[in-house]
């Protein structure tokens, strides 16, 4: 493998290697301007060849991402032992090829500069210092040794064979381990514990489903395993031959899931309990066909009238007895809840309410499997429970593995000062964030691509992690570190694990593994799953749901919120930053939110009437305090929101963390209060618990956001056609008349258009010459907005894919930002009082036009129109006149105004660059480039292998990521290729049509359900 | 200061005076007169029954080539190295009439200049008698001639009511 | 005023500085032989010591390594070494190991061959790589793929660009192949793509 | 009107005194005058130090603000075109109409023409992104085998004002030699030799007068059109483009008569404080204002209509595009711009229609402020915020300019005036041959007309 590629293990990257590998690759791997002649001088060799390696070529890894407790699996790819792009495993029942931006971003993990280059220890002065491994183990042993059953370990790791080890080594030493995630879904547990008896997270199968019903549950974005649903999302609701799921979304704050819905309603904070049950109500009441031990719930349902459900809420009763009918007709259907974002105290009745109405609905066991339950941890309850033992000083050592519980719990829990108390602290953190801050001993673990590992992310599945290159710093794998200290023990609990390595350790695991399936070869059973990247079955079959006992005992009370404030503060996961740990990398900071559109920082997001009820606009700050504490963050004024609530994102607002989390943003936990007491021992965080004060500042900060005017003003950029009109094939044109009346009529004359044409003909004959005369392939694009969620995956792959910079804040708030693809979010309806908003995505990327504007206006031909369709851009020509960059009606032409790529790629982050794509240099314009070098890339694998390109050969790194499927790409010229295929749909059309550049991407009009007209 | 060019120099105040003188040495034969003025001077141009100058030769010569070099060079280049840009012609005669238009220009101006340069500038002045006055305000007019005819000349010279007349032997 | 008279200036001197650089190239083309290979025939390759390589052409390596020896006179296949150059864009830079495969055995004939392959032995011992001094080199906006030029060109592929090294006991630069004139030419002649996005990306 | 200045406005002083008066703006220079140079000299210094900078780090630094991917750089690279104009007008375009008013102050307006071409010159160059390589630009050999794109605009303008700075700069010097000539037979010692040399022989003999005149004419003859041409390719580098507010065919005839106006209003600025400096009222006096008034009137007028129907165009159009951006000129972000144009431009020349403001020269000096500020703003409008609001809603973005925009422009008036300054105590400011030319010469037979 990788590991063996080089003798020179000393730790750490090898920087004589990488010289090499810069010295043979020659391309963009050296931070260098684009157009440098400055070159590396010297070729320095391996000692020894490895294998796996070949200079100028890919060699791909599977592995398994760890950004999220999902598991989807990887393939990663690496050039010259470098990892360069994360992609999605194509084999891996999870994400099967896809990969949501977080997972993208996972690089930058691995080569974050804020990683600790070794390890460290507190000194007398309480300073952190470095420390060699040998002492630091040491240290650690005697630690162990001497703490022996008073040891307590928090862990993030999903279960897995590492997490089974770390289980046997605690449990031998007579210590506890606590299995800790933040987003935990414990409210979700707790009702299927109350409602099924079974005390698990199921798996949710969007794909079968006909009907959705969200009652805050972010699927799309951090909920349970995003990608997955994603896929399955895709399949119900993306518009294929006249059908397409229904998906209604109940919730306060239209999240990007919600955006998605075909029908959004803000109900009250606290309320969707109530309306779940009283649909609950409307289908048992109405409808026959529910299970029928339902028929137990009529009493305690009858309590639950959609009128008054009605009332709290703030929706019609109506609406709910409709909602309520389509739902129960519509089989099967799936609703959903336990969304961190509206985890309010009543988070469990909420979920245990919603188990009912999908259990009457007869949706257990068709789009909800009991039998491939998700992987939970010890719930925040264990957390909350080890704290107070901290606090009482019963703790003798506690070791922090992947998590960050000092930063991820509210500040009124007071872990911190919990957490000092304990006798001895030890962090495996690989970045110095704010728990490794508080420890005496730091031992920082490989990246997930750096070591050895396996997940079982459900039943069935278990994916393999693997090191896909040397360690970039002198970090250490932490099964290793646990192995050494048991070494080091000789004697005593730990001496029974005796493993050499930990990749011993899970080899022998494998053997297990393998005999268990009655492989007769472990050692190729074990190859074969490394190139899969695991083994994945099918899970077992669901066991049969019936309701508990106290099924009944539900009452759906509005939950209590602390403070006297009039907003509802909603404290929701950032679909970027998660729960926080991808705060660190830029390639998430800049990705803009998909909802928000804001890149870099927090905001506090207010109904527009709420704004001008408080007379503050977008960019004031504002001070919220709750009774636990206040946090001040500029205005962002968002419609998609019930007036009485006040949004923010989590994950922002670090102490510590790397220098790009620290002190970007605020913290929304520092409004929630969760101790015990205080709303706690609900063995959760209710992040929507409190309301809040605001207060005027009378400062601006400038939002730096990536959107200029969420209007489309009728210019057609984002289509939609109600399903109506498309089930009757109309094309987005007809559709447009059908609705607002009138015909779809020629505004030229028989002989202007005859003139058209001949000139049109002219045009081309004139324009084939030299390279141009002869067959090409014309590359083009077709995206499908009614698969597209905005989920914004493609621009962090096309950002690593394309070694585009990072420009930062104060860039972005003059629009800089280099994002060659960006999702453009509209907003439709929603000005006047009681209009339904409604939010469209469009990716727009540069449309590689046949009569490109651009081209003709650059005086040196650096943007020219290549034969095989694309529009060229030669950096090393471009003067940066930057006229295209005018003349483009898309504006997708990037310009670099200052060095970005000195600036954005800070040792070691420039070993992520791909080698195969030049480093633009200051003051050259640039932009999609439908990934050429991939397409060039199969042209030379063809021509090697004497073929023609072959439909599929070529698929770009944002079609490559899309979860959805919404992007097709290939060559327009063959008819029978699925680009051709898919461009001949009727809801195909093209941005700005009227201008005649002929754009070789066609956009697929998105499908709603609405009234027509 | 090369030799000077034997004759004789008058200096005339009154516009009327010079152009009699001119014409009454013309009737006698003298026809190589140098007449400066500090500006241009129709009457004295009548005078001496001037032809036109033959410059705009030169400027048209100058614009053609201008025009011809213009399209030649945007045409020749843009086949040399055929690049598609905006679906328009490899080739394309509208935008290069710019190009043409202004080398057309540009080429008659400086070939304009060149003909001025030959034709006047370049002529030898050197040893002609020259007086500084001749640019501020008088009338000057240079007879080249030997003894015999310099004492004829001065004569007209005077009686057409020059106001100082010299003489150079060479 | 001053900026436009540099734009006509630094044009001038550009167009004086193109055509010198066409007639180098031209010249350099014609002009294979090299000092110490010219006396002799392709068979056997001069004898030289380290001391002789200052008055060779090309960059002086670490390791006075002989190409006119193994190519030339032992008739290595460039890709025994340069083993990746059909398969991929880089042809590859053999490694110690490479090197140890043959001169475990092969110790040298004279003394100063004997001290040059002792250096790279010691170079493997000590687990140094040799840092070889770069002789040819694209710009980085320069994508070139070996091996399609390997497949389209075929045997004679190499000298084309990088001459002859089987006559050169030290490699120096033949052809200016960073001039993107030089890769035109080839183009032009073979009649093959010269679309800018075929090599620049 | 040229009839009207035959009639009435010939000269009063004799050949010798207009000598004499020219010839004395060339004596020592005053206090006033060095200080003016001092001055401008430190605002160029200013420029170049920005410039410095922006090689530096790159464009980053001015406020440029995607997708407004030009801005006060190409502003004022148009402004100083459009000043260039008005010298060739007066001293060609009314030289062929045979309009002599025009001679006391052409000499000056074709300066002010050379030194404004030449500050727009530097601007293209500034403004790209790589300013080292501005050179391929040019159609020169090079062993990449690469050439141009004549198709683009910029290209036309590469040739446009290479041209045009040649062209005026020949018609200066073409028209300056007998006056250079005049004041080596003046000036004594070392200036005489300079004088003398620069005067390349000159002696005012027939043949030269002969062949000067025809040569005169033929440069007038080219210079028109090319004054037309000019800026009309510059307009071009809007009207060619796709953006909203830039692609109108109204362009080339509306930005050539602005150019004009703005010309116009430059010479007023320049000349009537140095017309009291080097005292020439009598020579360049209120008759020549008013013509020059006329003129201003004439071309603001075309500009007012112009704005008019542009706002016509876009709501007969029907084209949303076009519509938005008209309305966000007038009420959007930018609209302290959009009214500083109309306002400048459109309203205050039409005070020009009374005569009392044509000839008070205090006025007129006010208006002609007016003017540049007007005609500054009407680029920056017409670039800035027809960018900022194009196509693509989701992409708007406002542009707000940063001290290395206002550092460039400070600069570019530095170094105009330095050389204006310079060129105005080194050479003849008035043209002492064409003034002569007007003057009869005295007769010994007064009465008797030829």
């Amino acid at each position: 493998m990788a590991t063996n590629s080089s003798e020179q293990s000393n730790g750490g990257m090898n920087r004589r290697k990488f010289l090499s590998v810069v010295g043979v690759a020659g391309g963009g791997a050296a931070v260098l301007p684009g157009c440098s002649t400055d070159r590396v001088q010297k070729l320095v060799p391996y000692l020894i060849q490895d294998e796996n390696q070949v200079p100028g070529l890919a060699t791909t890894y599977a592995s398994t991402c760890t950004e999220c407790p999902a598991g989807c699996g990887l393939h990663v790819k690496t050039r010259e032992a470098r990892a360069i792009k994360l992609e999605g495993n194509p084999d891996h029942p999870i994400n099967t090829g896809a990969l949501c931006a977080r997972g993208h971003a996972g690089l930058q993990g691995l080569y974050n500069p804020g990683r600790l280059k070794s390890p460290m220890v507190r000194n007398a002065d309480g300073s952190l210092d470095p420390v060699s491994w040998d002492d630091a183990l040491a240290r650690l042993s005697q630690e162990v040794a001497r703490a022996g059953s008073g040891t307590r370990v928090i862990s993030g790791a999903g279960p897995g064979t590492f997490s089974d080890l770390l289980a046997a080594w605690t449990q031998a030493l007579g210590g506890r381990l606590v299995r800790y995630q933040p987003f935990d879904h414990e409210p979700l547990r707790a009702a299927n514990r109350r409602v099924f008896g079974i005390d698990s997270v199921p798996s949710y199968d969007f794909g079968r489903a006909k009907y959705i019903l969200e009652f805050g549950a972010d699927f799309l974005e951090t909920w349970l395993s995003p990608v997955e649903h994603h896929r399955g999302f895709a399949r119900a609701h993306g518009y294929h031959d006249g059908e397409m799921a229904k998906f209604v979304s109940l919730t306060p704050r239209m999240s990007m899931t919600g955006m998605n819905a075909d029908e959004w309603h803000p109900i009250t904070p606290g309320s969707e309990a109530a309306v779940a049950l009283a649909m609950a109500n409307v289908i048992l009441s109405e409808r026959s066909g529910a299970p029928s031990d339902a028929n137990a719930l009529r009493g305690m349902l009858a309590r639950h009238t959609p009128e008054a459900a009605a009332q709290e809420a703030g929706l019609g009763a109506e609406a709910i007895r409709r909602v309520a009918r389509e739902f129960a007709s519509a089989k099967p259907s799936l609703a959903v809840a336990g969304g961190i974002g509206s985890q309010h105290r009543g988070a469990e009745m909420l979920c245990a309410a919603v188990n009912l109405l999908n259990y009457i609905a007869g949706n257990v066991g068709q789009t909800i499997d009991f039998g491939a339950p998700v992987p939970t941890g010890d719930g925040y309850g264990a957390l909350e429970a080890l704290t107070s033992a901290m606090r009482d000083g019963h703790v003798g050592l506690v070791i922090v593995h992947e998590s960050n519980p000092a930063y991820t719990v509210p500040a009124t829990v007071q872990f911190e000062a919990a957490f000092t108390r304990v006798g001895f602290k030890v962090s495996t953190a690989s970045v110095l964030d704010e728990t490794a801050a508080l420890c005496d001993l730091i031992l920082p673990n490989h990246h997930g691509l750096e070591r050895w590992d396996d997940l079982r992310p459900r039943p069935g599945v278990r994916s393999l992690m693997q090191p896909v290159m040397e360690p970039v710093f002198d970090t250490r794998a932490t099964g290793d570190v646990l192995l050494d200290v048991a070494r080091a023990a000789e004697s005593g609990p730990l001496a029974q694990f005796t493993a050499a390595s930990f990749e011993a350790h899970l080899k022998q695991a494998w053997v297990g593994v393998a005999q268990a399936r009655g492989s007769t070869d472990p050692e190729q059973f074990w190859v074969d799953a490394l190139a899969r990247g695991g083994v994945f079955e099918d899970s077992p079959a669901a066991p049969v749901v019936s309701l508990a006992a106290d099924a009944a005992q539900i009452v759906a009370t509005a939950p209590a919120f602390d403070g006297d404030g009039d907003l509802v503060f909603m404290a929701y996961p950032s679909p970027m930053l998660f729960d926080g740990r991808g705060a660190n990398k830029p390639w998430l900071l800049e990705n803009p939110d998909p909802v928000t559109k804001v890149t870099w920082r927090s905001c506090l997001e207010l109904h527009p009437d709420t704004a001008k009820a408080l007379d503050v606009r977008e960019g004031e700050i504002l001070r919220l305090t709750s009774p636990h504490g206040s946090i001040e963050a500029p205005v962002y004024v968002y419609p998609g929101l019930h007036p009485g609530v006040v949004a923010t994102p989590l994950g922002f607002g670090h102490t510590a963390y790397g220098d790009y989390a620290q002190g970007r943003g605020v913290n929304a936990l520092d409004l929630l209060g969760a101790a015990p007491g205080a709303g706690g021992g609900l063995g959760f965080v209710a992040y929507a618990s409190t309301r809040v004060r605001t207060e005027r500042t009378g400062r601006y900060q400038q939002v730096p956001k990536t959107e200029g005017n969420p209007r489309q003003l009728g210019r057609g950029i984002a289509e939609a056609m109600p399903i109506g009109l498309a089930q009757r094939g109309l094309t987005p044109k007809e559709a447009h008349y059908a609705e607002v009346g009138g015909e779809p009529h020629e505004v030229n004359t028989e002989r202007e258009l005859e003139a058209l044409a001949g000139f049109a003909e002219a045009q081309e004959h004139a324009a084939t010459k030299g390279d141009y005369v002869g067959e090409h392939p014309q590359w083009g694009m077709v995206i499908d907005l009614a698969r597209c969620t905005g989920c914004s995956a493609c621009v962090t792959a096309c950002y690593a894919e394309n070694n585009i910079p990072t420009v930062g804040e104060q860039e972005v708030l003059r629009g800089r930002e280099m994002s060659w693809m960006r999702i453009e979010r509209y907003f439709e309806g929603g000005e006047d009082p009681g209009e339904p908003v409604e939010a469209r995505f469009v990716p727009m990327l540069c449309q590689h036009c046949g009569n490109a504007p651009c081209e003709p206006v650059c005086p040196v031909y650096a943007a020219y129109h290549t034969t095989d369709g694309l529009n060229g851009q030669a950096y090393n020509r471009c003067v940066g006149t930057r006229y295209c960059g005018n003349n483009c009606p898309y504006k997708v032409r990037y310009f670099n105004w200052f060095p970005y790529n000195e600036r954005s790629f800070p040792d070691p982050l420039h070993l992520q660059l791909n080698p195969d794509v030049t480093v633009r240099a200051r003051g050259v314009m640039e932009k999609c480039t439908f990934c050429v070098q991939r397409i060039r890339g199969a042209q030379n694998r063809a021509a090697l292998e004497d073929r023609d390109l072959m439909d599929g050969d070529v698929t770009p790194a944002c079609a490559q990521a899309c979860p959805a499927d919404a992007i097709v790409f290939g060559d327009r010229m063959d008819p029978e290729s699925r680009v051709s295929r898919a461009g001949r749909d009727h809801r195909g059309y093209h941005v700005f049509d009227a201008l005649h550049v002929r754009p070789a991407v066609t956009y697929l009009a998105k499908v709603r359900y609405q009234e027509e007209g | 200061m090369a030799r000077t060019v034997p004759g004789v120099l008058g200096a005339f105040a009154h516009i009327d005076a010079a152009t009699d003188a001119i014409r009454a040495l013309r009737a006698r034969g003298h026809t190589k007169l140098t007449v400066y003025s500090a500006a241009p001077n129709h009457e004295i141009e009548e005078a001496l029954e001037h032809r036109v100058s033959p410059v705009r030769l030169f400027t048209l010569i100058g614009g053609l080539t201008g025009c011809a070099a213009g399209f030649a060079m945007t045409i020749w280049m843009s086949n040399d190295w055929p690049v598609l840009v905006g679906g328009k012609p490899i080739a394309s005669i509208p935008p290069y009439v710019v190009i043409a238009f202004e080398l057309t220009i540009l080429l008659g101006a400086l070939a304009t200049v060149a003909g001025l340069v030959l034709l006047s500038l370049l002529r030898p002045t050197r040893g002609l008698m020259y007086d500084p006055r001749f640019s501020d305000d008088q009338v000057g007019i240079f007879v080249p001639c030997h003894g015999n005819q310099a004492a004829e000349v001065k004569d007209v010279m005077t009686r057409a009511g020059s106001i100082e007349v010299r003489r150079e032997t060479g | 005023m001053r900026k436009l008279a540099m734009a006509l200036g630094g044009s001038a001197v550009l167009v004086l500085a193109a055509w010198s650089l066409g007639r180098e190239t031209s010249s350099a083309q014609g002009g294979r032989a090299t000092p110490g290979a010219a006396a002799l025939d392709s068979t056997t390759a001069p004898v030289l010591a380290a001391a002789d390589t200052a008055r060779l052409k090309g960059p002086r390596q670490p390791i006075f390594f002989r190409h006119d020896i193994h190519a030339g006179q032992y008739k290595m296949q460039c890709q025994y070494c340069h083993y990746s150059v059909g398969a991929s864009s880089e042809p590859g830079i053999p490694s110690m190991q490479t090197c140890m495969g043959c001169h475990l055995v092969i110790g040298g004939a004279d003394s100063a061959t004997r001290a040059e392959i002792q250096k790279v032995r010691d170079a493997y011992n000590q687990k140094q790589p040799v840092e070889w001094v770069r002789v040819h080199y694209l710009a980085r906006h320069a994508h070139f793929p070996h091996m399609r030029h390997m497949k389209a060109l075929g045997p004679t592929a190499c000298a084309t660009c990088h001459g002859d090294v089987t006559r050169m006991p030290q490699v120096f630069k033949v052809n200016n192949i960073t001039n993107m004139g030089w890769c035109i030419d080839c183009h032009l002649e073979k009649d093959v793509s010269r679309d800018c996005s075929v090599c620049h990306y | 009107m040229a009839v009207m200045a035959h009639e009435t406005h010939v000269p009063t002083q004799t050949h010798a005194e207009v000598t004499r008066d020219v010839v004395a703006t060339l004596g020592k220079p005053s206090r006033g005058y060095v200080l003016m140079l001092a001055g401008a000299i430190g605002m160029f210094v200013v420029g170049l130090i920005t410039f410095v900078i922006l090689l530096k780090d790159g464009l980053g630094h001015a406020g440029y603000t995607p997708p407004v991917m030009w801005s006060v750089y190409i502003t004022t690279f148009v402004f100083w075109i459009g000043i260039g104009h008005a010298g060739t007008l007066i001293s060609a375009i009314l030289y062929l109409f045979r309009s002599p008013w025009r001679t006391a102050v052409y000499r000056a307006t074709e300066a002010m023409t050379v030194f404004a071409v030449m500050t727009a010159g530097l601007f293209p160059i500034i403004h790209i992104g790589r300013q080292w390589i501005f050179y391929w630009l040019l159609p020169y050999p090079n062993q990449r085998y690469l050439w141009p794109n004549f198709k683009s605009p910029l290209l036309w303008d590469v040739f446009a004002i290479s041209t045009y700075l040649t062209v005026s700069t020949v018609f200066l010097i073409v028209g300056l030699v007998p006056d250079v000539a005049a004041v080596r037979d003046k000036v004594s010692g070392w200036r005489k030799k300079i004088y003398g040399m620069l005067a390349l022989g000159w002696t005012g003999s027939d043949t030269q007068w002969r062949h000067y005149t025809r040569a005169y004419l033929y440069l007038a003859a080219l210079a028109t059109p090319l004054v037309l041409s000019v800026h009309s390719v510059v307009s071009w580098d809007f009207a060619v483009g796709l953006v909203p507010g830039w692609h109108g065919t109204i362009f080339a005839p509306y930005f050539v008569a602005g150019a004009i106006y703005s010309g116009i209003g430059m010479v007023f600025t320049l000349l009537i404080p140095l017309r009291k400096a080097f005292k020439l009222e009598h020579m360049i006096q209120e008759h020549h204002f008013d013509n020059l008034g006329k003129l201003t009137l004439l071309t603001g007028s075309i500009l007012f209509y112009a704005y008019m129907m542009e706002y016509f165009i876009a709501w007969y159009s029907g084209v949303s595009w076009e519509q938005t951006t008209f309305y966000l000129r007038a009420f959007g972000p930018m609209w302290w711009a959009g009214w500083t144009m109309i306002i400048c431009n459109a309203f205050v020349s039409q005070l020009l229609w009374f005569k009392k403001i044509r000839t008070n020269v205090t006025a007129l000096f006010v208006i002609s402020i007016f003017i540049n500020i007007g005609m500054w703003f009407e680029r920056f409008v017409i670039i800035v915020s027809s960018l900022g609001n194009d196509f693509v809603p989701y992409a708007w973005g406002q542009l707000t300019p940063s001290w290395a925009d206002w550092g460039i422009l400070v600069g570019s008036f530095g170094w105009f005036l330095m050389y204006f300054l310079l060129f105005a105590r080194t050479f003849p400011i008035v043209a002492i041959q064409e003034i002569k030319e007007m003057i009869p010469m005295p007769r010994k037979r007064p009465g008797v007309l030829h």
